[in-house]
């Protein structure tokens, strides 16, 4: 019989997912000789035709990493959804929009503008953005169309399982390959990483006070971080404490706070919010004005709360509608 | 300048010593004052019961002028003497600022003449000015006749702390109580600190404006006093002019000297008494009787 | 997601109820519109309307349905759960179902009586009952947390009220602690002279009662003390009582003067807080001789030997069982109590704040308090009314709702000042034969012999004048005016402005809350009203409850009583007592949170929030673990808990999202 | 009447109110007992106290279609349980400063004290926040999932000019 076929492919993203399959080593041999790699554009010479030229649900698995921000990534990933058996959203950014996901807080005119026109060293006196359009002597030249909202890739297609982190930790990929291979893929929690918050398997568990009270919020470069102690208790809004484990810690034990790559336990419905809520409740003040002040060491809440999770939010992006009308700050 | 003076007619007239001794006093204690440049009728009683909405335009031109007159400042301060002006005014500034549409009104008319009005006008009656906004150390100091033995009625009238007592007790009212006290007089406690003097009545329906005059001056000299004083052009003409007509309409004589409160502090602070105007007052208490009595305790009065 | 997996066992097969309540909610809100509505939401097996669902036959629907199988929870929209959630609950047990698979939606407070518009007000009730069903299906069975009750009662307050509610409960075989900040128990009804209708004499009613708490057994009295701090909850109260020092050993002093004979002060020189400053005492006293306990006192302020230290300490000598003790220092108790009685009462108003009415600045201006202890035999001038200058007043005027009824100092009438005003214009018009002008609003003579009383006093021939005082003042217009006090006033019946010269005036002031009600209330934990009168849990239906469980109202702390009133409540609120303590145990609501530990980091969030201390971390297992006997349900760790581990029974947040959902399921 | 499309005059918002069993929902009881009527638009939910209230639940109830969010509370140094208030009063401040980030209106996330007595004052802030919210419009969340309204378009409403243009 023939070997399982597998896709990988990339929407908005780093290359960080497609490094990771690369950071197999070794282990990617094995996948190798296990499997026909059927697709994928940062490695081998496939066409999109030659998707289109596959049967239905041909493809066993498709590993999909990087959000979708435009009409092109769209009809891709549709196009991959009807050929594949599985969709496995592959990072972050699929998983819940990831970096990329940050451009949410403004629209597509916004980052034109910023781009485009008032980035320092552009020089564009006629004020010329990509135009989904143009006609040349040729005949009639397209470009996708750049959305103003960053989905993740199961806001646009079904996605039967999830391979957290950016980029998706070696241990946990070859775990999922394998279970797929092996047919032995989990019923309930359909993203392949456990679902208990990183303080579980925090190196720094000890280190932890049984109480925490933080009377100033710190950012990494603003302290000397001791590397024995808490970096919550230190001050620092580690996302620990609402984050899937499975990373193995790899930012703790660099010494730098959780940033929330792996995602929220499935208990929660909005993991920024929730980690929000968690650290406004650790404040050590009653009074309106010192809340104030420690609210303010908190400069950029989207980016500290929502790094990777902005698309997958209750808010999903910021109101376009109120920002039209100039509230937004 | 810390004060603009808004003089009203009165303070022109009838009023004249007020003016007087009132600017001298100020000078005396160093508050910087002037005159409200191009100021027009406050809106009076009078005007305020035939057209609310001009009465308040009235009002409105004379903040309008002082914020004109003051742009530098945040708030110009309006010291404003005749309790009718001090009542007036308030009353249109409280309006002005808790009716928008009126204010647009107002605003717009004012337009025409280039004005408008920013709710940046503080309205000052004299009382409050001397009692807030210095230390009490300064008057004593300026006190160069201690007024001691002297006993005087502090009579405030109606309009200045009722219906709006800004910067008193509206049911017993005291600051000038206490300005006394600071000169070494003696206020004396008495319910008729706020009675209506008669007011206008004195010149409708005389009969009952006497009655209402002679009480409180009967009340005044009954309690030993050497002196009315009182903070307003119109209670002062009232309780000083009528006392012959009221000694023989009723039979018992009243004589008794009413004078401002400023020409009470001026005679304390050595001011001359042409400065205070006292020349102007039909029943004169010059500085000499005054140092005579708290000398001796010499009765004047009955 | 998964706040909306049904975690009901089994599909739920929820009951929908709605109540007309009369016409209080089908006024507002089309009641059958409702009903239909509720019949569609998933889940709803069987929707009704009736008339009063709190009425037995009402409760019967419920129980009946469920004893059928036809449902397994209930969903009542009627009045708010605070007033019939018990009720209900109640039903469901009735019916074999388990209480806690129940939820209200409050259609009747919240839309009904608050919502001018039909169409609007059954958009809201359908919206309330949509949420109420989406949350009830997914409560889960509870089982209410018992806890023991402890039997002993704590009364703060010796005042008629707090004396005849100590009584009650002792006298039931209860032990009752009774803590007055005063040097002896009576409270205002001890300074009074007389009590009215019936005209007997307060101390001779109230002294028996006194002594009769001082010799039970089953009460401990601890006058000159106050609590300093409460913990605890229903049934099981933590109370901390400061005794402050009285320097004279109680158990030893038998009352017999000898040291205030003694004391190096010759005569009185401190104002006497008893007779309202009108005498003077020592340093050394007994407040009054019928004082319980009647014990000395010795108050630091004015005692020579606190201020130089160089007093020779006479009394000490002069006391035979050398009850004197000045090293005596501050004492804490620490008690606990199953329930408590607040019967802190009330001050009257402060009369110089109405500077127009000349207290303070004329002579011969009294309170009615003073005029109290004036006509009291035991009073200053033994019961003799003189004025200042030793005359007998020939006329008195007494001025009524000083401080009540005006909007520039207490909008709420005080309720006793009609009746006592009565009473002092009889007593003073018997002793002086003056004549008596009683200036007042409306006479407000409601209660048992109290019209009888007020037709009394007019046959008397006391005068009334209707319209409220505007001035008292001591200046004369007429020759008889000269030298005496005049009242001008509005007589509103004749519709003149009279001006009635007198010798005397009886200012009757009114009741306020006591000055540091604020202070007490936030130390029990429960709510005051505007006024700042205790807040009691209904005003019909628990007028002596209070918000916190197991604290209850006797007495004009609530707002102002007369004397039946008060000891009527006082009696109330000992019955209640009674009742929650002879149980022997409460139900607490279970609405306790918990911990999933399989989800829990560990991450410690948590354990500081809780202001009880009832999360720990298990060591072993690395999760948090909240202890259910001392959480008290507010679900503040729960809203922090990072990993969604932390989960409150009746408000998990899968139940909240669903309410959250089913009030917009319509927008 | 509950319409979202009609234009603004007759624009009826969704208010969504959380409100503490011990003070405000009292309070609100008792505005009922006084018959003090007031807007219709605020839906109640209770909870034991401002301190269960989640950060995550208001905006929860945005994204079910609610146009504002009422939260009550004891007085500070009022709560029932000592110090919830305080402790909802910090997230409050947080939340708040978040959804400026992301251009949400502070006005449509309302904090008040209002304790047991003041029936009045639910009243008023009611009326007050249904009268806010009501100038400010409606609150339309942009749509999360293309997969429940299926065409790009729907999910793309705006902007499309500008690359129809090609220049700003």
């Amino acid at each position: 019989m023939s070997k399982p076929k597998i896709a990988f492919y990339w929407c908005a993203s780093c290359g960080g997912c497609e490094e990771a399959v690369v950071d197999l080593a070794e282990s990617i041999l094995g996948v190798v000789e296990k499997v026909d790699i059927v697709f994928w554009p940062v490695a081998l010479d496939f066409k999109r035709s030659d998707v289109e030229a596959m049967a239905s649900r041909e493809i066993t698995a498709a590993f999909i990493n990087g959000a979708v921000r435009s009409s092109e990534q769209a009809e891709m990933v549709e196009l991959l959804r009807g050929k594949s058996n599985l969709v496995i959203a592959f990072g972050s950014c699929a998983h819940l929009g990831g970096i990329p996901g940050l451009a949410n807080t403004f629209n597509r005119e916004e980052m034109f503008r910023a781009v485009y026109l008032d980035a320092p060293g552009v020089n564009n006196d006629r004020s010329t953005v990509p135009k989904e359009e143009i006609e040349v002597s040729e005949g009639i030249l397209t470009l996708p169309r750049l959305w103003d909202t960053v989905k993740t890739l199961d806001q646009v297609i079904k996605v039967d399982y999830y391979l957290p982190g950016c980029p998706p930790p070696v241990s946990l990929i070859v775990g999922a390959v394998e279970k797929i291979l092996s047919n032995q893929l989990p019923e309930a929690d359909p993203v392949l990483a456990p679902d208990i918050a990183l303080c579980e398997e925090c190196p720094r568990r000890d280190s932890k006070p049984e109480k925490i009270a933080v009377k100033e919020f710190k950012r990494p470069h603003e302290i000397e971080i001791d590397p024995e102690k808490c970096l919550l208790a230190q001050g620092l809004l580690c996302m620990g404490i609402c984050t899937r484990k499975g990373c193995g810690a790899v930012c703790i034990n660099g010494n730098m706070p959780c940033t929330g790559c792996m995602g929220p336990v499935s208990h929660i419905s909005d993991h920024g919010t929730k980690a929000l809520s968690s650290f406004a409740s650790l404040i050590d003040a009653n009074d309106d004005e010192e809340i104030a002040r420690l609210i303010d060491n908190i400069v950029d809440p989207v980016g500290t709360f929502y790094r990777y999770s902005l698309p997958a939010s209750l808010m999903h992006r910021s109101h376009m509608k109120a920002a039209a009308k100039g509230e937004k700050s | 300048m810390d004060y603009l003076y808004y003089p009203g007619c009165s303070l022109k007239s009838t009023g004249r010593a007020y003016e007087e001794s009132m600017l001298s006093v100020f000078r005396k204690l160093d508050l910087a004052v002037m005159e409200l440049e191009d100021w027009n009728c406050c809106g009076a009683t009078a005007y305020m019961s035939i057209s609310e909405l001009k009465a308040f335009a009235l009002s409105a031109r004379n903040f309008a002028l002082a914020e004109a007159q003051c742009k530098e400042l945040s708030t110009a301060e309006l010291v404003v003497p005749c309790a009718a002006c001090y009542l007036c005014l308030n009353k249109a500034r409280r309006y002005l600022d808790e009716h928008e549409e009126l204010r647009e009104k107002i605003n717009r008319a004012l337009q025409t003449a280039n004005l408008d009005y920013h709710n940046r006008t503080r309205i000052r009656h004299p009382l409050d000015v001397l009692a807030n906004d210095l230390r009490p150390e300064k008057i004593k100091d300026a006190v160069v006749h201690s007024l001691s033995g002297i006993k005087v009625a502090c009579y405030y009238g109606c309009q200045i702390v009722r219906p709006y007592a800004d910067f008193d007790d509206q049911k017993n009212p005291h600051v000038m109580d206490d300005l006394a006290r600071l000169l070494g007089a003696e206020p004396i406690s008495w319910p008729l600190k706020t009675r209506c003097c008669g007011g206008s009545l004195m010149g409708t329906a005389q009969d009952v404006g006497l009655r209402l005059s002679f009480i409180i001056l009967k009340e005044a000299v009954k309690r030993g006093c050497h002196a009315v004083i009182t903070a307003c052009p119109l209670c002062q003409f009232n309780l000083e002019c009528y006392q012959p007509k009221m000694s023989n309409l009723y039979g018992e004589s009243v004589n008794i000297p009413v004078l401002y409160f400023t020409q009470l502090m001026g005679m304390a602070f050595g001011i001359s008494e042409r400065e205070l105007g006292l020349q102007r007052n039909f029943n004169r208490l010059d500085t000499a009787s005054l140092s005579r009595i708290s000398a001796g305790g010499e009765h004047v009065g009955i | 997601m998964s706040a909306f997996e049904n975690k009901g066992n089994g599909t739920p097969k929820i009951g929908v109820y709605v109540c007309h309540c009369g016409i209080n909610i089908s006024g507002k809100v089309d009641v059958s519109e409702a009903v239909a509505f509720a019949g569609r939401l998933p889940y709803v097996t069987i929707a009704r309307e009736y008339k009063f669902m709190c009425s037995d036959p009402g409760q019967e629907l419920i129980a009946a349905d469920v004893r059928s199988g036809l449902i397994d929870r209930a969903v009542v929209a009627s009045c708010s759960p605070l007033m019939h959630e018990l009720t209900f609950r109640r039903a469901v047990t009735t019916g074999g179902g388990n209480p806690f698979m129940f939820q209200m939606a409050n259609i009747r407070e919240h839309v009904s009586w608050v919502t001018l518009d039909r169409v609007a007000g059954t958009e809201k009730a359908k919206a309330l009952i949509a949420a109420a069903v989406s949350r009830v299906a997914r409560h889960e069975p509870l089982e209410p947390t018992r806890v023991p009750v402890n039997p002993d009662v704590l009364v703060v307050g010796g005042g008629i009220a707090g004396i005849h509610a100590s009584l009650t409960l002792a006298n039931a075989g209860k032990k009752v602690y009774l803590v007055e900040r005063e040097p002896t128990i009576g409270g205002h009804m001890a300074q009074f002279d007389k009590t009215f209708p019936t005209l007997d004499c307060s101390a001779c009613i109230l002294t028996p009662k006194m002594s009769a708490v001082r010799a039970h057994p089953n009460i401990t009295l601890w006058t000159y003390s106050e609590v300093d701090a409460v913990d605890g909850y229903v049934g099981n109260f933590k109370v901390r009582v400061r005794r402050k020092p009285r320097y004279v050993n109680e158990d030893l002093c038998v009352g017999c003067s000898d040291c205030i004979e003694a004391c190096i002060f010759k005569k009185g020189k401190i104002s006497d807080e008893f007779n309202v400053g009108l005498s003077k005492r020592k340093p050394i006293y007994i407040p009054f001789p019928q004082a319980t306990p009647l014990v000395a006192v010795i108050d630091a302020e004015s005692c020579a030997h606190f201020k130089t230290g160089k007093c020779k300490k006479p009394c000490a000598d002069a006391c035979q069982p050398n009850a004197i003790n000045l090293e005596q220092t501050e004492e804490i108790k620490e008690i606990e109590v199953g329930a408590i009685i607040l019967a802190t009462g009330f001050k009257t108003f402060e009369a110089s704040r109405i500077s127009r009415y000349g207290y303070g600045k004329y002579e011969n201006i009294y309170t009615s308090l003073e005029v109290e202890r004036l006509v009291n035999a035991a009073g200053p001038t033994s019961g003799e009314i003189v004025l200042k200058n030793g005359e007998k007043p020939e006329a008195v005027g007494i001025v009524h709702c000083v401080g009540s009824r005006d909007n520039n100092t207490n909008v709420y009438c005080s309720r006793v000042c009609c009746m006592y005003s009565l009473k002092l214009a009889h007593l003073v018009k018997e002793r002086t034969g003056a004549e008596i002008y009683n200036f007042y609003i409306d006479m407000r003579t409601p209660g048992k012999g109290y019209e009888e009383f007020y037709e009394r006093l007019l046959r008397e021939g006391v005068h009334f004048i209707r319209g409220r005082v505007a001035e008292i003042s001591d200046w004369a217009m007429k020759p008889e005016e000269e030298g005496r006090i005049i009242i001008r006033a509005e007589d509103t019946l004749i519709g003149a402005v009279r001006r009635i010269p007198v010798d005397m005036v009886i200012l009757s002031v009114g009741l306020e809350p006591q000055s540091d009600a604020e202070e007490v209330r936030r130390r029990f934990n429960i709510s005051c009203s505007r006024e700042g009168w205790f807040l009691e849990r209904h005003p019909k239906l628990a007028p002596v409850s209070t918000f916190t469980d197991g604290v209850f109202l006797a007495g004009a702390c609530q707002g102002p009583k007369d004397i039946p009133d008060s000891v009527a409540q006082a009696g109330a609120a000992a019955a209640e007592a009674l009742a929650l303590v002879d149980r022997g145990f409460v139900e607490l609501e279970p609405n306790t949170a918990y911990v999933q530990e399989e989800i829990c980091s560990g991450c410690r969030t948590c354990t500081n929030l809780c202001p009880y201390n009832a999360i720990t971390i298990k060591k072993d297992k690395n999760v948090a673990e909240v202890n259910g006997a001392i959480c008290k349900g507010c679900g503040t760790c729960v809203a922090a808990c990072p990993s969604g581990a932390l989960q409150q029974n009746l408000f998990t947040d899968e139940q909240i999202y669903s309410e959250i959902r089913g009030v917009l399921s319509h927008v | 009447m509950f319409d979202k499309n009609n234009e603004k005059e007759a624009f009826n918002p969704h208010l969504v109110a959380f409100f503490c069993n011990w003070c405000t929902y009292t309070a609100a009881d008792l505005a009922g007992t006084a018959r003090m009527t007031y807007e219709p638009n605020v839906r109640v939910i209770r909870i034991m106290c401002s301190g269960r209230l989640d950060p995550q639940f208001v905006l929860w109830a945005f994204r079910e279609g609610a146009d504002g969010v009422l939260i009550g509370g004891c007085h500070p140094g009022d709560c029932h349980y000592q110090e919830g208030n305080y402790k909802a009063r910090r997230r409050f401040l947080l939340l708040q400063k978040y959804l400026q980030f992301m251009g949400i209106e502070k006005e449509r996330v309302r904090m008040e004290w209002i304790a047991a007595s003041e029936g009045d004052k639910v009243q008023s802030v009611i009326n007050e926040m249904t009268e806010t919210i009501r100038r400010l419009g409606p609150l339309h969340l942009e749509p999360v999932s293309m997969r429940q309204e299926r065409s790009l378009e729907t999910a793309e409403p705006d902007n499309i000019a500008v690359m129809k243009e090609g220049t700003l």
